[in-house]
């Protein structure tokens, strides 16, 4: 499968890097309608560039689908080879695409948005270098590169986050989120030394991070297969926000909406899910690997739908939702099906986007009124807004024709194959999914409308340019899962198709993983039959497919009524409700688990504590300085003062002192005698 | 204790005796005038103990050493008074103790 | 100008000494003056070095040799060498020469010429020292660096600027002390001459070579810091001027790890490896316990003089784990800590020229007065932090994989996992003093009135952040120009290794597909 | 017969020595310690070195202790200055004088050893000048130079201060 070197795909890493350059060089000198034209003509370039490497992908025969731009060569030390070069092939298409697409799409959002903020241009300076990085992280065809693109989305969000930085609360979302990241991103630096070590001196002067080599030699890997993947999985967890470090994704709210939307909804969170998709000929080789992603996705996707039910704040709702999202395409990459992990990443990409930049709009309209408490009864002011919301709830919650139905659906059939109890946890979770989406709808659109009065009569529909990219995104919403229709329903899947040739080691290695542990490498004529055999596998299974698909779409239907009845009808209801299930559930969903108080407690003060007290204090300023060097030089001090007693200007003292001088001599002398 | 001839240790004896007594007198008198006495007299039998071994050698290299510790004895003594008058013109005593120049 | 081609490096390394005589010329109060011709001076030797760069050769061993006879009886010699290890570190030196000069344009008042006279001194002595390969000549200009320093900390400092000169100057003079009676003692045992080559290949006894490797180290390990040395980095710091910090960070830390690359670790190849896994701990304790005590400080310059501290771990690190790219890692962490502590540095001399103080409480706000300022203060803070694309990435992963990949160094996994942890301690205390100080409004009255950045303090900053964006971004020529004299180092090592069949404390084995894992760890 | 003269001598001289040092006046402890000198002559006698027994009592008692009787008179002791008493240097000193004593005693309590027989010219003028003036010249002269050098010195020293920067005439 060699790969045909193409030039153009530096560009669509260059283009949005060059115009956050531009725009940070020539900060606030530039009018606001060039920093947007810039900043989006940048994305959308990249957008055209993907579409182009995505139809040259096409055009290619499916087995010999990459293309490689090898920039130069980055740290050459030793027997090492890093260098700095892109790739495409299905997997980076479809992301870069979908990356891409939404970041334009957002972009104009921003545009409306942001209008009148102090700053316009850094703001958008930022975006492109998120958008760069993003697109360095997606395309690199090495660990070390995508490490750069992991750390440098994470230096974005950081930026981001903290964008109104005049409000410390923000900076201090925008710190927390960096340092969890960073937490996460010292488990993927250790995944990546162990990689380095174990494959040292045996890939012959090729550039051992690459992902080419790295899969031809799995052989080698087997034996730290599972350190491995556990080390780049914890960063993972950092970057996606998943069971134990997900404490950073609602506070990461504090930034502008439309960075929640491209950064926590579409893109940047999903940076895990794609890692792990990428590496997932190594996953493959650790059933023990697999089932910690499987298990952490399903308990994040659990705790987080939990808690969002309790949340107010309409944005913190979304968060934790984007959160249990999260959990689900792990689940996914988890029980082997990286594909559905995929399809869902793109579906959740187009109606979580919507639902933030949605939310932005009601936010927007309302003056930054960010508690679901005070709105209601926006659907007749909002139409346009509620529609696509509508919309993007419909496809969150599995509803037949919608985009999230199919993905999620194959998720959790997938699950099903692999484990009962997952299978259950997701299950309930796509209703919960179903029942929290409907009780924001009904919240903010439904019902009578309890905006404070000088506001209520100022609420009307966002402007054209923040109200298109709802519509596109809401098409999308609808359309986007019909690329994956499944083959119980007459389909022909080609999402999963497409992905096939990037996860052959997946079906190839979940044999090996299910069948006997025989390192075989399928040549040519077996590898078609393990094809063969699993197409055969999913159409006996098409009746159990279907079957479960008509459940989960009952469960959500169910959610989704349970969901208005209680919010629309008798909001007394909602209440008694909340008391009934007792104040201590509730409580404790309300605080979200109290992770963070416990983090705080356990971790940060005592962690101070000893750096202030125990290090600086006692060990630094105490015993190196104050005992060993300060004491040395009291102590010699002390003594140069005893001495200068000696010379007391008394004659006789000094006459004293000799005959003292003579005796000692003499008994020196003498001492043998 | 009485035997027939004094020998060479019954000089030594003595001498320590008399330097013993000089030391004594440097130590204990605060007057400087007495210190020189001392001084002179732990010379005096400094000078007994090598007479002592010269007479026992039969050599006289004693003699001319003990000349010059005659010659020295007579300098140090001139200077050493010398410095007292000058100090006695300053300070009107001869107290040893008085003289803590050196201290302040 | 033929008599400059042959003798170059003499050239580069007296110019800045030959530019004290038209500085003595001046008249007395010509501050202005006396700054420009200190400035004009070291910009000339950095162009001069740029010749030096352009002549050398990677492969080649010591260039631009210059060795004449200098105390004929001990034979000793007045010789100059410079291979891939020290050219780079002369380049750093040459370059923020001038920098330093702009930098204290006016930040110093009193008595500027004997400023700008000693700052040259120390330009020469620096510069000697990389360059020496005689060992007495080394040690003259060793010593000879500590007095320029130690005026410019116990002169125009701080408060207690006294007592950090004074514990500076005794804390190295004692330690280089020790070095000087080993020098001694290596001569006496039939060295011949005092020249690097004779002292390299001169043959001690196991207890020997650890008793001078350890006087060598304890040396450098004060210079270095190293973790229980380390109490005068933060005084000096912080009393002395703007300039003399940048100084001091930028390069007299370095020239602790170059003894240690230079003279320990070549001269006693089998006691490195014996001391390897004490001063891998050391190392380690460094880098944690210098990031975490930097969290807690009060003082924006002792926080970040901390910082050096827990990045000169990572170096030495890397010089103990003895594989070529933990060895290139270290090097490669010099030279960038040299450029973004040491711009570091420069801003935090920047603003206290304009408020007169240090202190975190005192400041909040700073990036709604002074963006471009915040702007440029964010860029140190992510390449002292080691975002990759930046120059301290690039290092530190080295560093960490050479460890982690390293035969000679026992449970390398523990050391790389716990120095790894120095990532997440790094940021951490950067972005918390960076938000105590730029974020949040800005409610104290003495903030609002300061002003951003002018064209000269701009002036500055630009030439070193290019070159942290290019070691970071294309690392390459750097790496390249390195490798051969690390090789030639390791080679050297693994030699005296396994010609003194392999001392107890270290087995050599050699990896095959068959060498199951825990026989690597172990 | 000769014994008896030692011992008698002996005493003499160690008797004279402790009154000299523990008379109050100096002038009285001066004569005491001239009688002292000039027993140590007669043991000098004793041990048949003439030239230099006489040589004792000219310089010393007779040049030396006439010196110290000038000067002490010339300085005319204003009072009597008390033998000092009750500080803590008395009790640690006699304890190192005595220790003194005892380890010189150790180190010359030899065996005894009796005098060999020497010719009569022994101890005479000519011999201890020969001596002197062959092997010896060159200190001989050295000597001399040192105690001019002790002359100029002692005269420089007590001169009266012409320039009156003192604090007025002396109170001689």
């Amino acid at each position: 499968m060699h790969p045909i070197t193409v030039e153009y795909l530096r560009w669509i890493v260059l283009l949005p890097l060059g115009g956050a350059a531009f725009l940070g060089i020539t900060n606030r000198r530039l009018p606001t309608v060039v920093v947007s034209l810039v900043a989006s003509l940048t994305v959308l370039g990249s957008f055209l560039l993907s579409a182009q490497a995505f139809f040259a992908l096409r055009a290619l025969p499916t087995a010999g689908r990459l293309l490689t731009d090898r920039v130069y060569s980055w740290m050459p030390v030793g027997d090492l080879r890093i260098d700095v070069s892109f790739m495409v092939d299905p997997l980076t298409a479809v992301m870069i695409l979908f990356v891409t697409g939404v970041a334009f799409l957002i972009h104009i959002y921003s545009i409306g948005y942001m209008k009148g903020d102090r700053g316009y241009q850094r703001y958008f300076a930022y975006l492109n270098l998120f958008v760069g990085m993003m697109l360095i992280l997606v395309l690199s065809d090495n660990l070390p590169l995508l490490f750069v693109g992991w750390e440098g989305v994470g230096l974005c969000s950081y930026l981001l986050i903290g964008f109104w930085f005049e409000d410390l609360a923000n900076s201090a979302a925008g710190k927390k989120a960096f340092l969890v990241n960073r937490i996460g991103d010292f488990g993927f630096l250790l995944g990546m030394l162990l990689i380095a070590r174990t494959l040292a001196g045996k890939v012959g002067g090729e550039n051992l991070f690459s992902f080419a080599v790295m899969a031809q030699h799995t052989s080698l890997l087997a034996p730290v297969a599972t350190a491995i993947g556990l080390l780049l999985f914890m960063g993972a967890t950092g970057k996606s926000a998943q069971i134990p470090l997900f404490v950073w994704l609602p506070d990461a709210m504090a930034g502008p909406t439309p960075v929640s939307a491209l950064i926590h909804a579409a893109t940047m969170v999903t940076a895990g899910v794609y890692m792990v998709a990428r590496m997932n000929f190594l996953y493959v080789l650790t059933p023990t690997a697999m089932a910690v992603v499987a298990v952490i996705g399903a308990l994040t996707a659990l705790v987080a739908a939990t808690i969002a039910v309790t949340q107010d704040d309409i944005k913190k709702v979304l968060a934790y939702s984007t959160v249990s999202q999260l959990g689900y395409m792990f689940l996914a990459c988890g029980v082997g099906a990286f594909g559905a992990g995929i399809f869902h990443v793109m579906t959740h990409a187009f109606f979580k986007a919507l639902l933030f930049m949605g939310a932005g709009s009601v936010i927007h309209a309302l003056h930054h009124q960010q508690d679901m408490r005070y709105m209601g009864g926006l659907r007749s002011k909002m139409p346009v807004t509620f529609v696509t919301m509508f919309a993007a709830m419909l496809a969150i919650s599995g509803v037949f024709p919608f985009a999230g139905f199919f993905s999620k659906d194959e998720i959790l059939y997938n699950t099903f194959l692999d484990s009962k109890v997952l299978w259950a946890i997701g299950y309930a979770v796509a209703g919960l999914t179903a029942f929290y989406m409907t009780r924001l709808l009904a919240l903010t659109f439904f019902g009578k409308s309890r905006v404070d009065e000088e506001h209520v009569h100022e609420v009307h529909e966002s402007p054209l340019s923040m109200t298109i990219p709802l519509m596109v995104l809401g098409v999308l919403s609808l359309i986007g899962g019909w690329i994956g229709w499944p083959h119980f329903l007459g389909g022909s899947n080609r999402f999963e198709t497409w992905l096939a040739p990037v996860f052959r080691h997946g079906m190839e290695g979940e044999a090996m993983a299910h069948g006997a542990e025989n390192a075989v490498h399928a040549s040519a004529a077996a590898h078609a039959a393990l094809a063969h055999g699993a197409e055969t596998a999913v159409h006996a299974g098409g009746s159990t497919e279907l079957a479960l698909a008509v459940a989960s779409l009952a469960l959500a239907l169910l959610g989704i009524a349970v969901g208005f009845v209680v919010y629309l009808r008798r909001l007394d209801v909602a209440e008694a409700a909340r008391r009934a299930a007792g104040g201590r559930l509730y409580w404790l969903l309300k605080g979200k688990y109290f992770v963070d108080e416990i983090y705080e407690a356990l971790i940060v003060r005592p962690g101070y504590w000893l750096s202030d007290i125990v290090f600086f204090r006692f060990t630094d300023a105490g015993l190196i300085d104050g005992v060993l060097v300060n004491g040395t030089a009291r102590s010699l001090g002390i003594l140069g003062s005893v001495l200068r007693l000696l010379q007391n200007g008394m004659l006789r003292w000094y006459a004293y002192s000799f005959t003292l001088g003579v005796l000692v001599i003499l008994f020196y002398l003498v001492r043998h005698l | 204790m009485f035997d027939a001839s004094v020998g060479l240790n019954h000089y030594l004896l003595l001498s320590v005796l008399l330097f013993v007594i000089g030391v004594a007198g440097v130590i204990f008198r605060r007057n400087a005038i007495i210190m020189f006495m001392s001084i002179e007299l732990m010379l005096t039998s400094v000078n007994l103990t090598i007479l002592a071994y010269s007479r026992y050698l039969g050599d006289h290299t004693g003699h001319v050493l003990v000349l010059f510790v005659f010659a020295v004895a007579a300098a140090e003594a001139a200077v050493g008074l010398a410095i007292l008058v000058e100090l006695f013109r300053k300070r009107d005593t001869v107290d040893v103790d008085r003289f803590r120049q050196l201290m302040e | 100008m033929e008599t400059i081609a042959n003798h170059l490096l003499s050239w580069v390394i007296f110019l800045p000494l030959a530019g004290i005589v038209p500085l003595l010329a001046l008249p007395r109060g010509a501050d202005r003056s006396a700054k420009s011709v200190a400035a004009v001076i070291l910009l000339l030797d950095f162009l001069l070095s740029l010749k030096l760069l352009a002549g050398f050769v990677p492969g080649g061993g010591f260039q631009f040799v210059e060795d004449h006879l200098w105390v004929e009886r001990f034979g000793i010699h007045y010789s100059l060498g410079i291979d891939g290890i020290s050219l780079w570190l002369v380049m750093l030196t040459t370059f923020l020469g001038p920098i330093l000069i702009i930098s204290t344009w006016n930040a110093i008042t009193t008595r500027v010429r004997e400023f700008m006279v000693s700052m040259l001194f120390l330009q020469t002595a620096m510069l000697g020292t990389f360059c020496a390969t005689d060992m007495v000549l080394f040690y003259v200009f060793w010593e000879a660096m500590l007095i320029p320093m130690a005026l410019i900390i116990g002169i125009w400092g701080g408060k207690r600027k006294l007592y950090a000169a004074v514990k500076f100057f005794l804390y190295t003079f004692a330690g280089s002390a020790l070095m000087l009676v080993a020098i001694l003692y290596m001569y006496s045992q039939g060295a011949g001459s005092f020249s690097w080559f004779a002292f390299r290949d001169l043959h001690l006894t196991g207890t020997q070579a650890a008793w001078l490797f350890g006087a060598f180290t304890l040396a450098f390990a004060i210079k270095v810091p190293i973790f229980p040395l380390h109490t005068w980095l933060p005084d000096a710091h912080v009393e002395a001027p703007t300039a003399g910090s940048v100084v001091l960070a930028g390069v007299l830390l370095k020239m602790g790890t170059y003894g240690l690359i230079r003279f320990a670790i070549p001269f006693f190849p089998s006691a490195a490896a014996q001391f390897a896994p004490l001063l891998s701990t050391l190392a380690v304790i460094g880098i944690i316990y210098g990031a975490l005590v930097a969290m807690v400080q009060k003082d924006v310059k002792k926080l970040v003089a901390y910082s050096s501290v827990s990045h000169l771990g990572f170096v030495v690190l890397g010089l103990f784990a003895m594989s070529t790219e933990s060895m290139a890692g270290a090097m490669f962490v010099m030279l960038s800590h040299g450029l973004s502590t040491g711009s570091l540095f420069l801003l935090v001399g920047f603003i206290y020229e304009r408020r007169h103080t240090r202190l975190i409480s005192d400041f909040g706000g700073i990036a709604r007065v002074m963006p471009l300022y915040a702007a440029a203060f964010m860029f140190a803070t992510l390449a002292s932090v080691g975002l990759p694309g930046l120059s301290g990435f690039v290092g530190e992963f080295l560093v960490l994989l050479g460890t982690f990949k390293s035969v000679t160094l026992h449970h390398a996994t523990l050391f790389t996992v716990l120095a790894a942890t120095g990532v997440i301690f790094g940021a951490l205390y950067m972005l918390w003093m960076y938000q105590r100080v730029f974020l949040g409004d800005c409610e104290n009255p003495k903030n609002q009135g300061l002003k951003d950045l002018g064209l000269r303090e701009v002036l500055i900053l630009v030439p070193i952040f290019f070159f942290i964006l290019w070691m970071g971004v294309q690392p390459k020529p750097w790496l390249k120009s390195m490798e051969p004299a690390l090789e030639a180092l390791i080679e050297q090592q693994q030699q005296a290794l396994s010609a003194s069949g392999g001392s107890e404390a270290l087995r050599w084995v050699e990896i095959t597909p068959a060498t199951s894992l825990e026989e690597v760890q172990r | 017969m000769e014994a008896l003269f030692f011992y008698l001598f002996g005493g003499l001289a160690v008797i004279t020595a402790l009154v000299t040092i523990t008379r109050r006046d100096a002038v009285t402890s001066a004569f005491w310690l001239i009688a002292c000198f000039l027993n140590v002559a007669a043991l000098f006698a004793m041990l048949s070195a003439q030239f230099i027994a006489v040589m004792q009592i000219l310089i010393y008692a007779g040049a030396i202790m006439v010196f110290f009787l000038f000067v002490t008179m010339f300085l005319g002791e204003p009072r009597r200055v008390r033998l000092n008493r009750g500080r803590a240097i008395p009790l640690i000193s006699t304890v190192t004088v005595l220790l003194l004593a005892y380890l010189l005693m150790r180190i010359t309590n030899t065996q005894h050893r009796g005098f060999p027989s020497i010719s009569d010219s022994y101890g005479s003028v000519a011999m201890v000048s020969r001596k002197l003036l062959v092997d010896y010249v060159f200190l001989f002269e050295v000597t001399g130079l040192l105690l001019l050098v002790a002359v100029i010195g002692a005269v420089y020293v007590a001169r009266k201060p012409r320039t009156g920067v003192g604090e007025g005439e002396g109170h001689v």
